[in-house]
């Protein structure tokens, strides 16, 4: 804890202005009677500190993390570096037009690309992650059908193994949902589906491939019967990864849909974020698409604000979104280029398909055995958990003794004792071999020596956490000696 | 193939395993109407190289101008070693810290990050932070009709002089939840919140009052009134604070007999760049009794098996991934990485340091303030005491008198005729601590050309009779 | 107090544990008379911030300017993870690998380093790093010296194609221990060393031949004929390369009958920016005959206790701290950051890429070279093939020439009339793959007017008879 | 090992250029006929990998590390990034005057800066480690010796507890050394010394405090005797640390001195290096300094070189030396000022004094009991090794365990089983308390359970590793599977 470092009086000296000014044109009524209990340590207590913290972390540049719907790939270096040049990284973002062209030009050819790679008519960039790309989309079909005076439809359909944040950002758009189960096969149920259309449904929100790891197969189907049913379609991006160059979601009939940049263009996670959730629409929802968005005009580039669009739903930044993390995106799309595009797909879906084939072949079981993986896959372990009493956050935990980041458990919720396993196209046959033979060790450990697994981690700094006792008697902030 | 590692070999190794013949198969589930051809539109790939070449040309042309723009994102000196700290690939490149054990190191940060956070604005609890001080603030406003037990409206009280961005963005995310935003003037002497305006929704019922402390004209209100003048009528107060600021303001908690019940803002002037806008992170704090109200994620520490301290996500039941519909919001991924920034950037300041900062951004803007108001025509527009911004009156149309300056790179500050017609020729300016004194004379003496120069030309078109 | 985290308090506490009052006190075995008093020509301490303003101000002031400059530093594309992580704390921070448990991350790296660098060169073992190219030739020698057992000489047979600096910072080096370096002519129309001169050397007692590849002109060397020649009269053969051509080139250890005995030379090439001329690495790798007789840091591959393999400092008794006065060379800090950038570079550039790399500045030579001798009086002044630089002559005084480009922002070459007056108005350029073709295009459009202008100037004072 | 990740045609392929350019232009007996075997990995396997390394490695950044002699102070961040900028890192090392007087002016105020705080004369910024810097000084003792025609002195006398690069650096100067013995209160034997000056003795090198950590209190009187037999005194400024705004060398006489900036000015050391070794000398010394060197003339800066200084021994480097580390040292200063150079030596002293205090309190052996430790000092560990069979290497190992990188081991000789300590003036004091409970700790743990110590480190990566095989079956390149 940083706060044990702390002496009252010691400080990183070269960091502050050197004399303390005067403040003297603050009434004393309005100013703090006592500093702020912040940290005081030198500087090189805070690099060593912060140094030895990172050492803490699993990530990308250290392990093989393959966590499913979370696409953690390798997130190129070069993207930070120049995205932080000078001229950009300094930018104000109320500076003039004629001090911006050059970051301007990134964003429109960002559009484009986006545009391009989705078949969408329009993108605007501003959402500073999925779920506000989410909320921007919903509310947009929200607009949409008041704009037309249809103001009778209260519902959006989510299926039953969306992502949280699907009804989420719908209930914040003022709708209820209601759910749609997904067919055996990892489909979603037809049948449920069209009973559940009619006048009361605002649209449906997908994800293609599925948090399942299954291409939507009857796609043009539901998209039809829920455009004959007068509700719009929303694609959640966050699978993107799986199809980038193969199929597009403007050809699948969305009409409205967001990306994650931070999965399938790259930008880093950061452990949480910042992410970039630009949202994509046909021509009919262009005119609500949030602002500000960036035009050119003969060579030269503009924003576009209410001004110009005064049917939009509006800001969702003080500013346009998480700027840098576009930046990011753009430079890595300039790398891909169209050739490399393609590749993410073909390489992500070639990694997911070999993987659970060996793990098929190494005695896992498959959720959806049937079907092809999309750049992901979940296996069950459900089996194991009754047969020996270990259950897949025992397989999780213990993973991590093994130097690799477990996948995603427990999501979706439909698939009991689940694990979902996203590789990416970044990762070498060798890392995903190995990952065969943890999974295999793991489960032989399992067999022969459960306590070892039902008590993993051993190695790292800490051990299992106590979640309860995390939330009962909760601890939020350092208070000291207090 | 960038950023892809397999080898021909490895490609027919993996092919055969699964059992197809091409990498195309894989995709054989899509109907094929509905596969997509080359995406001819985007460019080629570009090797690293060149692409250094072209972000530096583009870089090169947005120029470095001397900027005196604040108006919600700061210029302040940030320590070397942030963001040397923050871009290790150990904090850069990891996910949401959802197995505990393999990311301890985030988790303790944004512990420590929490419990910065709380002693600068004197809250009991703060999340790991929102997406940006504008949709923060928005939050608040859910919170807060969620929280206030004792009113039933889903009204906020919104001033005027609260930033025209964050209201939009605010209304844009509230909106659709049938939350009403209630606008109260401004007091055009001292640019507060015109507390007499204000009394004439006394005894109604609102969910909250929002205070921004600074406002966007810089000016500091009357925060411990205004708190309790909330609490008096039932509503919760919403403070909107810029962080700096609460190093050398009284902090929100403490705020009128009870302290705020929710403070949020833009964490930029923290450690982050201003990078055209973004990353950026909001923060939110609140009172212990609402934090089963917060959106966004927590962390808590607590201890593992052998009674060892340890970090982890906590309260976990209001977010969208166990609560779906229910959740206290959608947000999910957040600003992580901007918060590991300010904690390291809050770490090396200390408190004695953001203090200076917070000080010698005050004082250098009294000092832009003398200077340019010491021109012919240019006067100060309100009267009320600022933090580190001010608002402005220019003798000349203030879009041209902004638009010759930039001609000489310097950027003089916010054009406030948009969204406050009623100042005229207004512009809001703000001088951090990074601004020099010769910084301010270059302003000074290229704002007197400027408007000798607008001010002659018409003369000259005058008939001379 | 910058750096310093004592706190008043610690510092009494720490005074009472000595047992002294004033820290002063602790000086006092020092004479007083001794003692200065305040350094006051040393300005006061500056904050970060006023510094960062300062040294970006020095920065801008020297402007960047598009460089056709060689002569030993060649700007050539450095991934951007390279510095990234050669800058990581854990590098960056620590000390010669001492505690070698403890080192682990820097000996294996380098370890890694000393097996490209023989898989590069084709020499047997590589040294972990010499001070820079120049100083690594003088290692070479001295080490020539000492191992050429068939010889008694101290003379070194030193082409004058050679780098005029090398030449210079050998004999500096050398030249207290009586070792006599004798220059050979090069040949005037291949820009070689002269096959000629060489024979009148035949048979005569010299210890080392030096073979640069490519020379100083970037003349490519006829190295397997020289190696043999030097190995047949019983010298060693010292290769002094450019490491990137050795991607494309014969490599030292398979030149002529047996290899070149000793590789040396500068490996800024290889992934070091320019920086004003350092910090570098120089490399020196040999045959396994003569290690022992090595210079510098030699990292061994080895088990511990439990038979796992590690790596530690070996062969330390050839070196400063252990052999003192009989050591192979004073050397004790190398360059050990340096080698960390190159290992980080040469793996992500992987062979393809390095060759790529240095096809490619081979082409954009050959294009400039075309570029510039279609101007009326520039001509490429050496006939035998190059790597990446030639040799060109100017129809106009080449240090004019070069003022005048300098002035439009190029660095037009290197001035070779100072080391080579014989050669008339040359300079010498060079075009990496960084060089894109309208770069080239720059450079002969601004010649072209430079010599327009320069060859114009005399006729108009020439009297009009 | 990077080469277990590479593969035959695996790339990093955003490194390259496109495409391979035409190389027939090179004749083919000069080309090589097989690529090179360098590692063929992916951009991020090669990230991973060194990630992954770097965290097997103490560093200050991470960890205590009071290794004597080597003033592992804290390496301000802000020293590298601003040597960095692009205007600076893209500086051709042949740019002319006109485009390098930002670059100039910062060596240009690093040469007078050193010159106020050695009190030398004039300083040459050149030599690229502390080693070279010997040799440069030594070469200039003899080249003025050889300008006066004094050309019989062969010898450089040499404390027996001078660091080892100060006997090579003589003999790489043709010269023979002498020792002179250090006498029992860690000053030198001056009457030793006086036997061994005369007309063969060049000079002598000494370095104050020496590297037993103590101040050398009879320096006038030596300075006077070697002056007085006609030779010249060279000041090794490794310890410059323990006496900045002190006491100077060039007040105590010393003609000729170097700098460890990498030490003293607290540029990294990077795992071994770069280093800088700039040497300062007095008057008479001055037409030998090595060039190249800077001048100001009128405001502008230009170089002296060779034509300014016919007499100097000449250059060192194809360039300036190692630039960036000058910066780095440049800029420390900077952020230093005046008033933070006594500090150095203040804070520094008082934690050597106060460390050694308190470990003398918990048990352990000064080597030099009665005198102050300068910035450093030694403990001899001889009466452990004795009593109970744990010596000082075994200490050292041991202290890695518990998370402290230990001093400098068996050096000076002549102490028996000595450590060098030196805790640098960037530690807190908790530090160095934390340092004593851990000598408390092994000291006792060697007194009850001497085998842990003894089979110490038990938690790095490896155990304590086979030296004498690693020199004997020598393995100093990856062969693979040849
Ligand atoms: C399927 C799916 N949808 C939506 C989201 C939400 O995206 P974000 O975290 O960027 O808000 C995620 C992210 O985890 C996801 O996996
Ligand atoms: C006392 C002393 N002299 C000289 C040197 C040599 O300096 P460098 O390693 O920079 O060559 C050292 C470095 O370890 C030293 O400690």
């Amino acid at each position: 804890m940083i706060y044990e470092h702390s002496r009252k009086g010691r400080r990183a000296t070269a960091q502050a202005p050197r004399e303390q000014a005067d403040l003297s044109g603050i009434p004393s009524a309005l100013r703090r009677e006592t500093q702020p209990r912040l940290p005081e340590v030198s500087e090189m207590q805070a690099v060593r500190h912060f140094t030895r913290l990172s050492q803490k972390n699993f990530s990308i540049d250290t392990h093989f993390y393959p966590l499913g719907s979370c696409t953690m790939k390798y997130n190129p270096r070069a993207c930070n570096t120049l995205a932080s040049l000078p001229g950009l990284i300094g930018r104000h973002p109320l500076a003039p037009e004629t001090h911006s062209q050059g970051f301007m030009a990134c964003l429109f050819e960002l559009q484009e690309i986006l545009k391009t790679v989705t078949g969408m008519h329009a993108v605007s960039l501003t959402p500073a992650a999925g779920a506000q790309g989410e909320f921007a989309g919903v509310a947009m079909i929200r607009a949409y059908h008041d704009a037309r005076g249809d103001t009778e439809r209260s519902e959006i359909l989510v299926p039953d193994a969306a992502h949280g944040t699907n009804p989420a950002s719908a209930v914040m758009c003022g709708y209820k949902t209601r759910e749609i189960p997904t067919g055996s096969d990892g489909d979603i149920d037809v049948d449920a589906l069209k009973s559940a259309l009619g006048p009361q449904a605002a649209g449906i929100m997908l994800t293609n491939p599925s948090t399942v790891g299954v291409f939507e197969r009857r796609i043009k189907e539901i998209a039809e019967l829920v455009h004959a049913a007068g509700g719009l379609l929303y694609y959640d991006g966050a699978n993107l990864n799986a199809i980038l160059g193969k199929v597009r979601p403007g050809d699948m009939g969305f009409d409205v849909i967001h990306m994650n940049l931070h999965k399938t263009f790259s930008t880093p996670h950061g452990g949480g974020g910042p992410g970039a959730g630009p949202v994509g629409v046909s021509q009919r929802l262009e005119p609500y698409l949030p602002v500000p968005m960036v035009d050119m005009d003969g060579g030269d580039y503009r924003w576009l604000t209410e001004k110009d669009r005064p049917a939009s739903i509006g800001r969702l930044s003080a500013f346009a979104g998480n700027a840098g993390v576009l930046l990011r995106a753009y430079v890595y799309a300039r790398l891909l280029g169209r050739e490399g595009m393609h590749r993410v797909a073909e390489f992500s879906t070639l990694n997911a398909n070999y993987l659970l084939k060996r793990l098929m072949e190494a005695g896992f079981d498959a959720a959806y055995p049937e079907r092809r993986a999309s750049h992901e896959f979940i296996l069950t372990l459900k089996r194991q958990a009754k047969e020996l009493g270990v259950n897949t956050m025992d397989f999780a935990k213990r993973m991590l003794d093994y130097g690799v980041h477990a996948p995603t458990t427990y999501f979706p919720l439909l698939v009991p004792e689940c694990l979902l396993v996203e590789p990416t196209e970044s990762e070498a046959k060798e890392e995903l071999d190995n990952f065969v033979e943890i999974m295999a060790s793991i489960k032989q450990e399992a067999e022969t020596q459960p306590e070892l697994v039902i008590q993993a981690p051993h190695t790292m700094p800490v051990r299992r956490l106590d979640d309860v006792r995390a939330a009962r008697e909760l601890d939020l902030a350092w208070r000291g000696d207090e | 193939m960038p950023f892809i590692p397999h080898t021909e070999e490895d490609i027919q190794a993996m092919l055969a395993t699964i059992g197809v013949e091409h990498i195309d198969a894989l995709f054989d589930e899509i109907p094929k109407e509905l596969r997509c051809g080359e995406l001819n539109t985007i460019p080629p790939g570009m090797s690293e190289m060149e692409l250094s070449r072209l972000m530096q040309a583009r870089a090169r042309a947005d120029g470095q101008p001397l900027c005196f723009i604040g108006a919600g994102a700061y210029d302040h000196h940030i320590p070397a070693a942030v963001w040397e700290l923050t871009t290790r690939g150990e904090f850069y490149t990891a996910y949401t810290p959802y197995q505990a054990e393999a990311s301890q190191g985030t988790l303790q940060l944004l512990y420590e990050y929490q419990s910065i956070m709380t002693a600068l604005t004197g809250m009991d609890v703060s999340n790991a932070s929102l997406y940006d001080g504008a949709s923060a603030l928005a939050e608040a406003v859910l919170m807060a009709v969620r929280a206030n037990r004792k009113s039933k409206s889903k009204r906020i009280l919104v001033p005027r002089n609260l930033h025209p961005v964050y209201r939009k963005v605010t209304r844009t995310i509230v909106h659709n939840q049938q939350i009403e935003l209630v606008e109260v003037a401004y007091n055009s002497e001292s640019g507060e919140i015109d507390k007499q305006e204000l009394q004439r929704y006394s005894g109604e019922d609102y969910a909250a009052l929002i205070i921004p402390q600074p406002n966007f004209f810089g000016v500091l209100e009357a925060a411990d009134e205004l708190t309790d003048w909330a609490h008096a009528n039932g509503m919760l107060a919403i403070a909107v604070v810029n962080p700096l600021a609460m190093t050398v303001l009284k902090p929100a908690g403490e705020w009128g007999e009870q302290g705020a019940d929710i403070c949020c803002g833009e964490g930029q002037p923290l450690g982050a760049p201003l990078a055209s806008g973004g990353p950026y992170f909001g923060f939110l704090c609140c009172t212990q009794k609402l934090v089963r109200q917060m959106p966004g994620r927590i962390i808590g520490r607590t201890v593992d098996m052998d009674g060892k301290p340890g970090y982890a996500l906590t309260l976990q039941a209001r977010e969208q991934h166990i609560r779906r519909s229910k959740a206290t919001s959608n947000i999910c991924t957040n600003q992580g990485l901007m918060v590991t920034a300010a904690t390291i950037h809050m770490t090396l300041m200390g408190s004695e340091g953001m203090q200076r900062v917070a000080a010698a951004s005050h004082a250098n803007t009294g000092k832009l303030t003398q200077a340019l108001t010491s021109l012919h025509g240019v006067e100060s527009v309100f009267d009320g005491p600022v933090f580190h911004e001010r608002v402005l009156r220019l003798p000349i149309a203030a879009n041209k008198a902004l638009r010759a300056l930039a001609a000489h790179n310097v950027l003089g500050g916010f054009d406030l005729s948009d969204d406050y017609p009623e100042l005229g020729d207004a512009i809001l300016v703000c001088a951090t601590e990074i601004i020099s004194d010769s910084d301010i004379e270059n302003y000074r003496g290229k704002l007197e050309r400027v408007i000798a120069s607008q001010v002659e030309t018409p003369c000259q078109l005058k008939p001379d009779w």
